[in-house]
């Protein structure tokens, strides 16, 4: 079944994980720093798209942002970013009114198609932002989502 | 807050004999089910399974029982006893705190604790201010409250009445006895009045 | 604590591969507060490495914004036979690897 | 310089032809709630249940406890160790134990006679954590095998029958000082708390909804509840005092919402807002 060789396959904790285990490494070392790093760091939308290098980005309808007009909550918002721009190396995703703006970047080969789906928190109603990197340029769209409070909040 | 006080507005459930029609022993085995099954857990006292009088009434009637429409309109009268008007005459409070405890569902579950301060939950089942998409429908909308109504004597005392122990309008009124049960403070239940009321709030100045 | 499981599937669509991936990781933004009211400590997936054969095609650099047990979609050129590898890191150093193979 | 920016990127905002999402009128319903519907459809496909359930296979399989044993044999009414198409049978009477269980007091039966796991450590256990966590995988395993399976509850047993009716006055009982019963909520069609539907469980079609659609994966907090989580949440919020973990108050209402949804779909494991 196939469920139970994935299990099989998989590897605890890599190479890092014991060496931090053992103390030798200390976790400040092993944090494997990400490329954007003080782009992530970055709290307004502005001081993000600039940290990345986006601020002069050209508006794109060749930029596909799929996210929902409403989510029921903003722990899981499902956002669907797609690139019809030839030679896409990048894209990025940002959410205006989170705490820190940039939400994830993705490097893209030849060999991958510029074109991804995961799920963000968004911690209140706001556009969500996508710029590509494409033949060194920059292009950009975005979406308002609005997120409800659902339940009985008590 | 003060402890909540159980309402007697009449007998506790387990003594009245007001059983269901035809079948005392499912009677006596759901009871002993309820005693075994449930526990006290914080502020949550098993004690709260004891129904009131009109409780089991109208549990009785909800479940299609028939039930004798006397025995309704007596019990109705009964809450109308328990209705308290403001202790200063003055029915409006501040619309910005009643905003906040009709958004607020919070208080009285056995994950609060005693200094937890009660929300009225209003949105819950209510529309108010038309800009908050979030709202039930389990009460009629209450949009444009004030606007539509004005606020002489006799609509604050009906709206005050209402939110106070709406059972004494309608004795199986699905909306919670905010005064009478001791869910609202007085000062509370004049803040909500106020959000109702008050033309600067956003539910009279966003009703369209 | 040892990594939760990671369930990957592969369907063939054509030229590409169309993978889907649920990875098992409290992504924590460091902004959360426990029920006592003490901040939960950050915790997230800082980088996504996505290989065919051993040869990364696509990478992510992730933050805590990025869902609790993270849900991951994205297409490689790949055929059947190939292997599929993916790849996380956390910012405690922790990291989980699980390969397929594309049938 | 930072000025200049800030108008650029507002320029570049009005000049975009964004296909702007249309002013919500607050009170344009329908458009509201099939954008909900939109949404739940995007999030359905990769469940995190699915991890659970991946961890709960290996628990399944797994000697543990005094006895050290794997719960293989465990019946939950199709005959020792087998599990699909188990929970969508669920609640139902056993004559071993002559007693109706579902699916979490029947495990814990299984966990005490196979494995030497006492029934009070698992009701003590906090939730999501030690062996409530346990349960939790297992449940999400089994409940997963059940998926797709007709609601199909066998209620010709006088026990069942019994229960049904306890679970019908549960169901209906008003108390604590909200007054509320399941009923209040869960009583009529097209009732809403928030923007949340509330399945009207006193018919089939409801019934088949609520019933079906837990255990479930809650996007809201990313946890995983099972039924008798999910009911003793709906107690916490009705102001009544708390339901005992696996009691026969919980069991008398799951047949109740099972018996009156038969006919119905699992679509365990469901999600959630």
């Amino acid at each position: 079944m196939q469920r139970r060789e994935v299990l099989k396959a998989g590897v605890g904790l890599g190479v890092f994980g014991t060496l931090i285990a053992s103390g030798l490494v200390q976790p400040r070392l092993a944090h494997a720093a990400r490329q954007m790093e003080n782009a992530f760091q970055a709290k307004s939308l502005e001081e993000a798209l600039k940290a990345v290098g986006a601020s002069g980005a050209a508006a794109s309808n060749d930029i596909v942002l799929t996210a929902p007009d409403i989510a029921e909550n903003g722990a899981v918002v499902p956002i669907e970013l797609e690139s019809k721009l030839p030679n896409t190396e990048m894209i990025a995703l940002f959410v205006e009114k989170n705490p820190n703006a940039l939400s994830a970047v993705f490097h893209f080969t030849p060999e991958a198609l510029p074109r991804v789906k995961t799920r963000v928190k968004m911690g209140q109603s706001s556009d969500v932002v996508a710029v590509v990197k494409a033949g060194g340029k920059y292009y950009m769209t975005k979406k308002e989502v609005k997120v409800t409070l659902g339940g009985c909040g008590g | 807050m003060k402890p909540i006080t159980l309402a007697l507005a009449g007998v506790l459930g387990f003594a009245t004999p007001l059983a269901w029609a035809g079948n005392a022993d499912l009677d006596a085995k759901f009871k002993e089910l309820v005693d075994r099954s449930f526990k006290t857990t914080g502020i949550a006292q098993k004690e709260r399974m004891i129904q009131l009088d009109f409780q089991k009434l109208c549990s009785a009637l909800e479940a299609g029982e028939k039930v004798d429409p006397k025995k309704i309109e007596e019990l109705r009268q009964a809450q109308e006893q328990t209705i308290r008007w403001p202790s200063d005459g003055k029915f409006l409070g501040n619309w910005k705190e009643g905003e906040k405890i009709a958004q607020s569902g919070r208080g009285l579950t056995w994950t609060d604790n005693p200094d937890t301060v009660n929300g009225g939950g209003c949105y819950n089942c209510h529309q108010m201010d038309q800009k908050e998409l979030s709202y039930g429908n389990i009460g009629p909308s209450l949009s444009g409250y004030g606007k539509l109504r004005g606020n002489s004597e006799e609509v604050l005392k009906y709206a005050w009445r209402q939110i106070w122990n709406s059972k004494s309008f309608n004795l199986c009124s699905s909306m919670p006895r905010f005064g009478d049960a001791g869910i609202l403070t007085e000062q509370q239940i004049k803040d909500v009045m106020g959000y109702l009321f008050d033309p600067e709030s956003p539910v009279n100045k966003n009703h369209k | 604590m040892a990594a939760g499981p990671m369930r990957i599937r592969a369907k063939i669509d054509g030229e590409t591969v169309n993978v889907r991936a649920l990875m098992s990781h409290p992504m924590e933004t460091g902004l959360r507060k426990d029920s006592s009211g003490n901040t939960i400590p950050a915790h997230y997936i800082t980088e996504v490495t996505a290989s065919v054969n051993g040869k990364t095609v696509l990478t992510a650099e992730w933050s805590g914004a990025i869902s609790t047990n993270p849900y991951f979609e994205f297409d490689v050129k790949a055929k059947a036979g190939d292997k599929i590898t993916l790849k996380w890191v956390d910012n405690k150093g922790e990291s989980k690897e699980e390969t397929i193979e594309v049938k | 310089m930072f000025k200049k920016q800030v108008l650029a990127v507002s320029l570049i905002a009005a000049v975009w032809n964004i296909t702007s999402f249309g002013a919500f009128a607050a009170n344009d319903e329908d458009a509201r709630l099939k954008a909900i519907e939109a949404y739940r459809k995007q999030i359905a496909d990769g469940n995190p249940s699915d991890l659970l359930a991946m961890e709960g296979e290996e628990l399944w399989r797994t000697p543990y406890g005094p006895k050290n044993q794997s719960l293989e044999r465990c019946d939950l009414g199709l005959g020792p160790g087998v599990v699909k198409g188990a929970a969508a049978k669920l609640p139902r009477y056993f004559p071993d134990t002559g007693k109706v269980e579902d699916l979490e007091s029947r495990l814990m039966t299984c966990m005490e006679q196979l494995q030497g796991v006492e029934r009070q450590k698992v009701i003590d256990s906090p939730w999501r954590k030690g062996e409530k966590l346990r349960m939790d995988k297992i449940v999400a395993y089994i409940v997963t095998e059940s998926n797709g399976e007709k609601i199909e509850v066998d209620m010709s047993h006088p026990k069942m029958k019994e229960m049904y009716e306890l679970g019908k006055r549960m169901f209906f009982y008003r108390t604590g000082p909200f007054d509320f019963s399941c009923a209040t909520c869960h009583g009529k069609d097209g009732q809403r708390i928030r923007l949340q539907e509330l399945p009207n469980i006193t018919k089939q079609e409801g019934a088949a909804a609520g019933w079906g659609s837990w255990p479930a994966y809650r996007v809201s907090n990313s946890q995983f509840w099972t039924m008798q989580m999910r009911l003793n949440d709906c107690f916490r919020q009705q102001r009544t005092a708390e339901p005992i973990y696996g009691s026969d108050a919980t069991i008398a209402l799951s047949v109740y919402m099972a018996a009156n949804g038969n006919g119905g779909v699992m679509l365990t494991p469901g999600i959630k807002r």
